[in-house]
C-alpha cells in the first residue's frame, strides 16, 4: 500500500467553485475559467443499492433541491417497475413538489439573489445579505418570510417526514395518505401562498424595477447571453414542474425539439473537460462545439428563464399576467438576459402558489389509495423534473431483482455549467482591461454566476451572507500576477505577487 | 460585534442539507445571529500560507464543519480551522461517520472515475479525458484539488471535540448544540451531541411491537403495504430504529418509512454489526427457508452502512494506516 | 520472504466446540498453530463485531464453531448464530472478504478429529487466499 | 499494557513434561518479563497437585495481584482449581483466568517455535482479558421448598409421595372432584395384568393421610408466576357444596331425586345430582352438581341435608381462588385421546359396539357401570370382537407418530375379552407391531398362543366397519370380511387439552406435534423448557403406566436434591444484564432469550433480565442493537482484549 499524500499548496484554500482569469500581455482577459473541484460519484456508488432507496439517496445529491432529486427519483422508479401512480398518489406529490418550488424560490430570492437588488449592488459589503434584506424590507416583512417559509416546510414534513431528504416515494404512488386535517392546513396556506408571491413580486417591482440603473444592468449585454433553452412543458405547451414533455428552443425561440423523458438520451450528450469535475451537457443533434454561444452551438441553458422561454407561457392566470409582463418589460423573445433569472423565478413563485391553490381543492388528494402495487418486472426507467434550477434527469438501469446496475444522472446546475463558464467569461472579459481590477469587477462577476442560482456554488450554502470569491490574474505562464479577494465582511485585498513565485495563489471559498 | 463568539461553518464533500437546517431554524436563527458573530468561510485571511499562520490560533469559538473529507483541499482547510478554532464540531453523518458519499467505499477512484466520464447514456468522451491536477485547457494549467480513494470522516484528519448526528441534525439539535455550547453546557469531550438509546424508546409504534418479536421473513417496502399503525420491524420491514440513535423525533416512521438510520449508532457500537446481529436473531425459519426469508435485505452493507460506511470496521480507513 | 501463514481466530462455545478442540489435545491431533481459539459460553454469543474486529485487527481468517442443531447447551443459540452468520456472510462478500475466510460450523465434544479437520481445512483455504486487505484499508492515494 | 494496568501474576506450569517438552517455558517466561506484560512470573512442574495449589495461594498471598493468569491446562479441568486456590488468598475468582497452552499449544504443534509462539499469544490474550474481568460471585437465593404437583394421576400422585416422604410440603392441584386420573379407570395393566385400582389404592390412601400434603380438587391453575425457588400457582377451585367432614357414606345418594349422565362412566351409566367417582375417592367428600341440583335449580328440595350423618352439605360454599407457594412445580396433566372424528370411517359414534381403548376399559373396569361385566349394548354377552391397531394414528386426520405402546394395551384387550367373556373369539388387525419391552413382546407371544388372531394388515386405512344386522361387518384389505359383536379401537395418546392450556401459562416450548419440550432430550428429559418446572407421566410423551411412574420418580428426586431445607438456590455466576441506561426498549432481546428471562417494563420503556433465571449464554447481548446487554465475564471488551491480544504484532 504505498503511500503518496499531496497537499499542493496551490490548491490550499480553493473551495467549491472557482474562477481562474489568464490575462494575455496588455493585461487583458484571455480566458476565465470556472471551476467545480469535487465529485462525489453518486453514479457509481448507487449501484447495487435496492432501486427503491434511489429517493433517498439521490436526494443527498443536494440538501437544497433534495425534494428535486426525490421527485425526478420516484417517477424514474414508476417507469423503472412500469407501474402508473394512482391519482391519488399523484396528487400528493404534485401538492408536495409544487410547495418544495414555493419554498425553494422564495428561499433565493430573500436569502440570497435578494440582496443583490434589494440591498443594492454597491450598498455597504456588511449589509449584502438576509439580515440587510430585512433592514430594508423591514423587520415585519423579514419575520413574514421567515414564518411562510416555515408553515411551508412544516406541511411537507407533515406529508413527506422531513423537508430536507424527505421519504414520501415509493415506485407507483407515496407513503403516506393525506389528511383532512393536512388538506385543511394545505388550503389555508395555499391562499396566504399566493398573496405573499403577489407581495414578493410588488417588492421586486418596488425595488428593482422601479430603479433605473437596475434595470439598466438586468439588460445591460455584461449578462447577455444567447443560447439554446430547455424546459419542460404541459400539453397546451404551458410551463410543467412536475410532469410533461422537455422542449427545446433556438436562440430565436423556434422550437427545435420536443421529447418524451425516456428519449432524452438521443437529444442531450456530455462533454468531459480535463480541468473541471464538472461535466458540459449540449444539445447532441448540434454537437460540442467549444464554449460558443448562438444557433450553431449546442450549449443551452435551463432554470426559470429557460422554463419561461421554452414554453408558451403560465398555466395560472396571475402568473401568466406576470409572464407577459416580463416579456414586454424585456422586449425580447426569449429573452437572453441572465438577470432575468430572478424575475423568472417570481413568474414561478406565483405558479406554484396557484397551483397549490388547486390542488387543495382537488378531490383525489384525502383518497386512501395512495399506491399501485402492481410493479413488473424492473429493467430501465428515465425520471424528469423541472428543479428550481432546470430540467432534472435521472435515468436508472436495474436487474430483475430491482438492484440498481446503471444510473446516469444529468443535474440541473451541471446543465447550465457551460453557460455559466461563459457568463463569467463574458463578463470578466467586458469589465478586465489592462489589468485593473476592483472590488466592484468582483460583484458583478460574482452576480452573473449568482443568477444561476448554482447548487455547488457558496451562493446555496453561504446562509445568511454573501459570496466570498478570489480572482487571481496570471500572465501568459500561468503565474499569479496579482490577487484580489473579496472577503466574507466584503473589504477587497489586492495582493501584489512577484512574478517568479508560482506557488502563489488565490482560491474561491464557495 | 467584536465581544460576541465567531462561529465558522465550514462544508466539505456534503450536500447542503446542513445549512439548510440551520435555514429551518426559523426565527431562532435571528437569536443565533444577534448572540454571535457568523463567519461562514475562513476566509478573512490572506492567501499565502504565512498569512494564514498569522491568524491568531484559536480565535475562532468553534467551527461547524459538516461534509466528509475526500481531497486534499478539504482535508487541508479542516487541518486549518482545527487550528484556527477553540472547538470543531463535526455537523452531521458525513463529518461524523462518512455520510451517503462514503458508500463510495464499497467502490473506490477509479471506478468512480470511470462511471462518471467514461462513454455512458450521454458522456461523449472518445478521447478518454479525465479530470485531474494539474489538467489543461488552451495550454493553460488549471488547478485541481486531488481525490482520494476512500472517504474519511473528519476525525480521520483532525481531533473533532463534538458530534451532531443526522442526515441533517435537525434545527431542534442544531439550536441544542449552540446553547449548550453558549452556555458552556457541554458534555465531555468527544461526546455525540444525543441520546445514547435507541430510536425505539420514544417511536410511538414500539407499543405494538410484540414484547417477543419473531420475523418469519423480511421484506422490500415495495413488496408491504405498509400498517401505518404498527412497528414496520413486526412487519417485516427492516426499520434501523433499533440498532439507531434517538433523538431525531422518528420523522421516517412518522412519514411511514421505515427508519435507515441516519443518526447512527449508540456509542461503541458498528451499525451493520448491529442490524445483522439483531435481524438475525429474531429471524424465525427452517434452514431451508432462511435464504428466502432474507431476500428483502439484498444489500445489507449498503443499508446497514447508509450513513456510516467511513465509519464502519470493515468499509473505513484504518486508523493505523494515518496520513 | 517466508511463504505466507495465516492467522485464523476461531470463536468457540464453551460446551461442545471448545471440548471438542480439549479432546483433539488430549489424542495429540496437530493442527496448523497459526489457529488461535477464543472460548464463549455459547455460539449465539458470537456478535458479529467481534468477526468484523478480528478482521480488522488482522485475522486472516475467522470461524464460528458450536454445538450441533439440536445439541445447544442453551437450546437453540447455535441456531441464531446460524442465522445471523448467513446474513452476515452476504454483507462480508459485499465488502469484497473472499466466502472462505469466514466458516461458522458444527464441533461437538467428542469430534477430537473433526475439529483438527475443520480447522485445517479453514486454514489452508486462507493460506490459498493470502493476506487479507480491506477495501476501506486502501491508504490515501492521490489521483 | 501500560503501566497504569493492574499488577498480574503469571503462572506457568511445566505440567510434568507434557508442556515443558514442547513449549520452551523460559522464553515465554523472558517475553513477558520484557514486555511488562505480568508483574510477577511463576514457574511450577505441575500447580494441580496439592503442592501447586498451595503455591499458587502462597504467591497469591505474598504479592497481592489484581489478576492472576494461569499458563496451564484447559479451564474446563483446572479453572475452579486455580480459583479456589487463589480464592483461599484471597483473590475473587473473576480475576482468575487460564490460557490453555496444553490442549492448545504444547500437544497439538509438533514444532516447539511455533509452540512456543502460540502459548505466547495465548497467555497475552488471557492476560489482557483478566486485566478487564469484574469480580464475580456466586449468589444464591432463599428458596421455598415446597413443591406443587399438577394432575392427580398416578404420576402425580407418586411425585406428590416421593417429595412428601422427603419432608417437603406437597399440594396437588386435580381438575376432576377426586383424585386418580386414567389408572383409576383401567382394570388391569398390561403386560403383567395386574390390578390397576389395587396399583392405586394404598397411594391413594397415603396421599388422604399424608400430613404434608394437601389436596385441591375440583380445580384448575389460572397462572403460574416466578422462577425456579420462588414459583406462585393460582388455583381456582370450585365450589363443593360439601364440607371435608364428608366420608363418602353415600346416604344422601339414596335421597337425591335428580339422575344425570355419568361422565366417570364416559356417558355409559348415570349418577345423581351429589356424587362421588368412585367408593373411596380421595377427597372422600363427595360433591354437588350446581347444574342441576334441584336446590339450585328451582330450590325445591334439600332431601340431602336431612340425610347426611355429618351435616355436611353446605348450599353456602363459594368457588375461590388459592395462590400456592412453591420451589418447583411437577406437570402431571396426563395426555388425550385420538378425538372420534378421527375414527369416523371405523363406525365410532355411529355404530354400536364400536368403542375406543378408553372406552372399552371403563367397559370392562369392576368400577364401570356393568360392574365389570363384558356386554353388548342389547345385554347380549360379546362371542367375536376385532380390535383394530393404530386406529386414528399415522393416518389422514389422526396422530402422525406412532405412540408406541397401544399396541400392548391392544393385546391386552383380547385377555380381558377371554376372562370376562369365555369363549369369544379376538381378531386383531395390525400392520407392523410395536412393544417397548421383551415382557409386552412375550405378552403378545402369549396371548396369541391363548387364541387372539393376528392379522397383519397392509394398509390400516383400508379397514372399514359397517352394520350388519346387529352385528359389525369389518373388512380389511387381503382379508376375507369378518362379521362380529364388537370392535374395539387401540387409539394413540396425544397432548391433552389441560396440559396444552398448563404449558401456554407456563410459556412452556412444546414441540411439532404439541408435548412439552424437555430441558434437554438426553440429560434431563424430564426437565421442562422453564427452570423448576418438570414433566411426570405422559404429559412429555405417550407412554405406559410404568414410564410414567419412573418419569415422576426422577422428576421428585431432581426436585428434592434441588430444593433442600436451608440450602439456598445458587445463581448463575455470570449471567446477562441489561444497563437500563442505555436500553432503548427495542425488545428483541427478549425474542431470543431462551428461558425467558427477559421482560420489557411499558413505564420505564427498558427491558430487564431476572438473574434467578438467566444462565448467562449472552445471546441477548450479542442481539442488542443498543449495547445495554452485557454477558457478565464474556464482555465486549474482555473479547475484543483477547483478541487484540491473539492478533498483537499484526495490527
Amino acid at each position: 500500500m504505498s503511500k503518496t499524500i499531496t497537499i499542493d499548496p496551490i490548491t490550499r484554500l480553493e473551495g467549491h467553485g472557482k474562477i481562474d482569469i489568464f490575462l494575455d500581455d496588455k493585461g487583458d482577459v484571455e480566458k476565465a475559467l470556472f471551476q467545480v473541484p469535487e465529485l462525489r460519484g453518486f453514479e457509481r456508488f448507487v449501484e447495487g443499492r435496492p432501486a427503491e432507496e434511489m429517493p433517498q439517496i439521490t436526494s443527498r445529491i443536494c440538501g437544497v433541491c433534495p425534494t428535486a432529486h426525490h421527485m425526478a427519483s420516484v417517477k424514474a422508479l414508476d417507469a423503472l417497475f412500469g407501474v402508473v401512480p394512482t391519482p391519488a398518489a399523484r396528487a400528493v406529490r404534485e401538492t408536495f413538489y409544487n410547495l418544495f418550488m414555493f419554498e425553494d424560490h422564495l428561499l433565493h430570492f430573500f436569502f440570497l439573489g435578494g440582496p443583490d437588488f434589494i440591498v443594492g449592488p454597491d450598498a455597504p459589503k456588511g449589509a449584502r445579505n438576509i439580515l440587510g434584506v430585512i433592514d430594508k424590507v423591514g423587520v415585519e416583512t423579514g419575520k413574514q418570510v421567515i414564518a411562510i417559509r416555515k408553515r411551508c416546510r412544516n406541511l411537507m414534513s407533515e406529508i413527506g417526514g422531513k423537508p430536507i431528504h424527505p421519504v414520501l416515494g415509493l415506485p407507483g404512488g407515496v407513503a403516506k395518505q393525506v389528511t383532512p386535517e393536512m388538506r385543511a392546513t394545505l388550503r389555508t396556506f395555499a391562499a396566504d401562498a399566493v398573496n405573499f408571491a403577489l407581495f414578493t413580486v410588488k417588492a421586486f417591482n418596488d425595488l428593482v424595477l422601479a430603479n433605473k440603473a437596475y434595470v439598466d444592468l438586468i439588460l445591460s449585454d455584461v449578462y447577455y447571453l444567447d443560447t439554446h433553452y430547455m424546459g419542460m412543458v404541459d400539453k397546451a405547451g404551458k410551463v410543467s414542474l412536475y410532469d410533461g414533455d422537455i422542449c427545446v428552443v433556438d436562440p430565436a425561440g423556434k422550437e427545435v425539439d420536443r421529447f418524451a423523458p425516456a428519449q432524452y438520451a438521443s437529444v442531450i450528450a456530455e462533454h468531459v473537460e480535463p480541468w473541471t469535475y464538472i461535466k458540459f451537457p449540449y444539445l447532441r443533434k448540434i454537437g460540442w462545439k467549444g464554449f460558443v454561444t448562438g444557433k450553431d452551438s449546442g450549449i443551452y441553458r435551463v432554470a426559470p428563464i429557460a422554463r419561461l422561454n421554452a414554453a408558451n407561457g403560465m398555466a395560472t392566470p396571475k402568473a401568466q399576467a406576470e409572464y407577459e409582463r416580463l416579456y414586454a418589460t424585456v422586449g425580447t423573445r426569449p429573452i437572453h438576459n441572465t438577470l432575468a433569472m430572478h424575475w423568472a423565478r417570481l413568474v414561478e413563485v406565483l405558479f406554484a402558489a396557484e397551483r397549490l391553490v388547486e390542488l387543495a381543492a382537488c378531490e383525489e388528494l384525502t383518497s386512501p389509495d395512495i399506491r399501485n402495487m402492481d410493479l413488473k418486472t424492473p429493467r430501465e426507467g428515465v425520471g424528469i423534473v423541472e428543479a428550481p434550477r432546470g430540467t432534472l434527469i435521472h435515468h436508472y438501469q436495474s436487474d430483475a431483482n430491482g438492484l440498481i446496475s446503471r444510473a446516469n444522472l444529468v443535474v440541473a446546475t451541471v446543465g447550465n455549467s457551460a453557460a455559466i463558464s461563459m457568463s463569467i467569461d463574458r463578463a470578466a472579459r467586458k469589465l478586465i482591461k489592462g489589468g485593473t481590477v476592483n472590488d466592484g469587477l468582483l460583484n458583478m462577476v460574482e452576480m452573473a454566476f449568482r443568477a444561476y442560482d448554482p447548487c455547488l456554488s457558496c451562493a446555496t450554502h453561504n446562509l445568511p451572507g454573501k459570496m466570498p470569491l478570489s480572482v487571481r490574474l496570471r500572465n501568459r505562464e500561468g503565474a499569479v500576477t496579482q490577487t484580489i479577494v473579496r472577503t466574507c465582511n466584503g473589504e477587497a485585498q489586492v495582493i501584489q505577487s512577484s512574478v517568479s513565485s508560482p506557488h502563489v495563489s488565490g482560491g474561491s471559498h464557495g | 460585534m467584536a465581544g460576541k463568539p465567531k462561529i465558522a461553518l465550514y462544508w466539505c464533500a456534503s450536500c447542503g442539507g446542513c445549512e439548510e437546517t440551520v435555514v429551518d431554524l426559523d426565527e431562532r436563527i435571528l437569536d443565533v445571529v444577534a448572540a454571535v458573530d457568523i463567519v461562514f468561510w475562513p476566509c478573512a485571511m490572506d492567501f499565502k500560507y504565512s498569512d494564514v499562520e498569522a491568524m491568531a490560533d484559536k480565535s475562532i469559538a468553534v467551527s461547524f464543519i459538516n461534509g466528509a473529507i475526500r481531497t486534499t483541499e478539504q482535508e487541508h482547510v479542516a487541518k486549518l480551522l482545527r487550528r484556527k478554532s477553540g472547538l470543531v464540531v463535526a455537523f452531521g453523518d458525513c463529518a461524523w461517520m462518512g455520510g451517503i458519499p462514503a458508500l463510495a467505499n464499497l467502490s473506490n477512484r477509479r471506478e468512480i472515475f470511470d462511471r462518471a466520464y467514461g462513454p455512458g447514456p450521454t458522456t461523449v468522451n472518445p478521447e478518454g479525458v479525465m479530470p485531474q491536477p494539474g489538467g489543461m485547457l488552451d495550454g493553460r494549467t488549471a488547478t485541481l484539488p486531488a481525490m482520494y480513494d476512500t472517504v474519511l470522516r473528519l476525525s480521520d484528519v483532525i481531533e473533532v471535540d463534538y458530534f451532531l448526528p443526522g442526515c441533517p441534525p435537525t434545527s431542534d439539535l442544531v439550536a441544542g448544540a449552540v446553547t449548550a455550547i453558549l452556555t458552556g453546557a457541554l458534555p465531555a469531550k468527544g461526546s455525540v451531541l444525543a441520546s445514547d438509546k435507541s430510536l425505539c424508546t420514544t417511536c410511538d409504534r414500539n407499543a405494538s411491537k410484540p414484547d417477543s418479536l419473531t420475523v418469519d421473513s423480511f421484506r422490500r417496502v415495495t413488496q408491504v403495504a405498509v400498517d401505518p399503525t404498527k412497528c414496520l420491524l413486526a412487519q417485516g420491514v427492516v426499520c434501523m430504529g433499533p440498532a439507531t440513535r434517538d433523538g431525531c423525533g422518528f420523522p421516517c416512521v412518522k412519514g411511514n418509512m421505515p427508519c435507515t438510520g441516519c443518526f447512527g449508532p449508540v456509542s461503541g457500537a458498528d451499525q451493520g454489526a448491529r442490524m445483522v446481529a439483531a435481524l438475525g436473531g429474531i429471524l424465525d425459519t427452517s434452514n431451508a427457508a432462511t435464504r428466502e426469508a432474507l431476500a428483502g435485505i439484498p444489500d445489507p452493507a449498503g443499508s446497514f452502512y447508509r450513513y456510516g460506511m467511513s465509519a464502519s470496521l470493515l468499509g473505513s480507513k484504518r486508523k493505523e494506516a494515518g496520513a | 520472504m517466508a511463504a505466507f501463514e495465516p492467522t485464523i481466530i476461531a470463536f468457540v462455545c464453551n460446551w461442545c466446540s471448545y471440548a471438542g478442540a480439549d479432546s483433539a489435545g488430549g489424542q495429540r491431533l496437530e493442527y496448523p498453530a497459526s489457529v488461535k481459539l477464543v472460548r464463549v459460553m455459547c455460539s449465539g454469543r458470537v456478535d458479529p463485531q467481534f468477526v468484523m474486529q478480528a478482521f480488522r485487527d488482522g485475522a486472516d481468517g475467522v470461524m464460528v464453531l458450536g454445538c450441533h442443531p439440536g445439541d445447544c447447551h442453551y437450546r437453540n443459540g447455535n441456531i441464531k448464530a446460524l442465522r445471523r452468520f448467513e446474513l452476515f456472510a452476504t454483507m462480508l462478500a459485499q465488502f469484497g472478504i473472499d466466502s472462505k475466510r469466514f466458516k461458522l460450523d458444527w464441533v461437538s465434544a467428542g469430534e477430537a478429529k473433526r475439529f483438527a479437520e475443520v480447522v485445517t481445512d479453514m486454514t489452508n483455504a486462507v493460506r490459498g487466499l493470502g493476506p487479507l486487505v480491506l477495501n476501506g484499508m486502501v491508504e490515501r492515494e492521490v489521483a | 499494557m501500560t503501566s497504569a494496568s493492574p499488577k498480574t501474576v503469571l503462572f506457568l506450569c511445566k505440567c510434568g513434561t507434557n508442556i515443558a517438552e514442547f513449549v520452551d517455558l523460559d522464553e515465554v517466561a523472558k517475553t513477558f518479563a520484557a514486555s511488562g506484560g505480568a508483574a510477577v512470573i511463576e514457574s511450577h512442574e505441575l500447580l494441580c497437585s496439592p503442592d501447586g495449589r498451595k503455591f499458587v495461594q502462597d504467591v497469591v498471598a505474598r504479592n497481592k495481584p489484581d489478576c492472576v493468569v494461569v499458563a496451564a491446562c484447559s479451564p474446563k479441568t483446572h479453572e475452579k482449581t486455580f480459583q479456589d486456590a487463589a480464592g483461599a488468598a484471597g483473590l475473587n475468582m473473576g480475576k482468575v483466568s487460564m490460557a490453555n497452552i496444553r490442549e492448545q499449544s504444547a500437544w497439538v504443534t509438533s514444532n516447539k517455535a511455533e509452540a512456543t509462539a502460540k502459548a505466547i499469544s495465548l497467555i497475552r490474550a488471557a492476560i489482557r482479558r483478566t486485566a478487564l474481568n469484574e469480580e464475580l460471585s456466586r449468589d444464591s437465593i432463599e428458596c421455598n421448598t415446597d413443591v406443587a404437583v399438577i394432575g392427580g394421576g398416578i404420576a402425580g400422585i407418586e411425585a406428590a409421595l416421593i417429595a412428601a416422604n422427603a419432608g417437603r410440603k406437597v399440594t396437588i392441584i386435580e381438575r376432576d372432584i377426586s383424585l386418580g386420573g386414567e389408572v383409576i379407570r383401567t382394570e388391569e395393566v398390561a403386560p403383567t395384568m395386574e390390578c390397576a385400582p389395587c396399583l392405586l389404592a394404598p397411594r391413594l390412601s397415603a396421599v388422604r393421610d399424608h400430613p404434608n400434603i394437601r389436596v385441591i380438587a375440583n380445580a384448575e391453575v389460572t397462572d403460574v408466576l416466578g422462577f425456579f425457588g420462588n414459583f406462585t400457582v393460582k388455583v381456582a377451585r370450585k365450589a363443593r357444596y360439601i364440607k371435608d367432614s364428608c366420608i363418602g357414606c353415600e346416604a344422601c345418594f339414596e335421597v337425591c331425586p335428580v339422575s344425570v349422565k355419568n361422565s366417570f362412566l364416559l356417558g355409559m351409566g348415570e349418577k345423581k345430582a351429589v356424587y362421588t367417582q368412585f367408593p373411596g375417592s380421595v377427597p372422600a367428600a363427595a360433591v354437588i352438581d350446581r347444574e342441576h341440583c334441584k336446590h339450585f335449580t328451582d330450590g325445591s328440595c334439600s332431601a340431602c341435608v336431612e340425610a347426611c350423618p355429618f351435616q355436611a352439605i353446605n348450599f353456602d360454599d363459594t368457588d375461590e381462588s388459592v395462590e400456592i407457594a412453591a420451589g418447583a412445580v411437577v406437570m402431571a396433566t396426563g395426555s388425550g385421546s385420538v378425538d372420534s372424528a378421527a375414527l369416523a370411517g371405523l363406525g365410532h359414534g355411529k355404530l354400536d359396539n364400536v368403542y375406543t381403548m378408553p372406552e372399552f376399559e371403563r367397559l370392562a373396569s369392576s368400577n364401570g357401570f356393568t360392574g365389570g361385566t363384558l356386554t353388548l349394548k342389547d345385554g347380549r354377552i360379546p362371542t367375536s370382537a376385532v380390535v383394530i391397531h393404530c386406529a386414528g394414528s399415522l393416518c389422514q386426520g389422526g396422530l402422525q407418530y406412532c405412540s408406541g405402546i397401544c399396541c400392548t394395551t391392544a393385546v391386552k384387550a383380547g385377555d380381558l375379552l377371554r376372562k370376562k367373556c369365555p369363549g369369544v373369539a379376538v381378531t386383531n388387525l395390525h400392520d407392523r407391531l410395536v412393544f417397548p419391552s421383551p415382557q409386552a413382546q412375550a405378552f403378545y407371544q402369549e396371548q396369541a398362543h391363548h387364541g387372539t388372531r393376528f392379522v397383519r394388515v397392509g394398509d390400516l386405512a383400508g379397514v372399514s366397519v359397517v352394520r350388519d344386522g346387529n352385528a359389525l361387518k369389518v373388512t380389511a384389505p387381503g382379508m376375507a370380511p369378518t362379521t362380529v359383536d364388537m370392535v374395539i379401537l387401540s387409539t394413540g395418546m396425544r397432548p391433552s387439552q389441560s396440559g396444552a392450556h398448563l404449558a401456554q401459562l407456563l410459556n412452556l416450548d412444546v414441540d411439532q406435534w404439541g408435548f412439552p419440550r424437555a430441558d434437554h432430550s438426553i440429560l434431563h428429559a424430564t426437565g421442562s423448557t422453564i427452570d423448576g418446572v418438570y414433566l411426570a407421566g405422559s404429559c412429555a410423551s405417550p407412554c405406559d403406566v410404568t414410564t410414567a411412574i419412573t418419569r415422576a420418580q426422577a422428576a421428585a428426586g431432581d426436585v428434592i436434591s434441588r430444593l433442600a431445607p436451608g440450602r439456598k438456590v445458587e445463581l448463575e455466576p455470570m449471567p446477562s444484564v441489561i444497563d437500563a441506561d442505555l436500553c432503548g426498549g427495542c425488545k428483541l432481546c427478549i425474542a431470543v432469550c431462551p428461558y425467558k428471562a427477559i421482560t420489557y417494563d411499558a413505564e420505564k420503556h427498558v427491558s430487564s433480565i431476572n438473574e434467578a433465571i438467566c444462565r448467562g449464554c449472552g445471546t441477548c447481548a450479542a442481539t442488542c442493537p443498543g449495547k445495554a446487554a452485557t454477558a457478565k465475564h464474556f464482555t465486549n471488551q474482555q473479547i475484543y482484549a483477547e483478541i487484540g491480544g491473539i492478533l498483537n504484532g499484526r495490527v
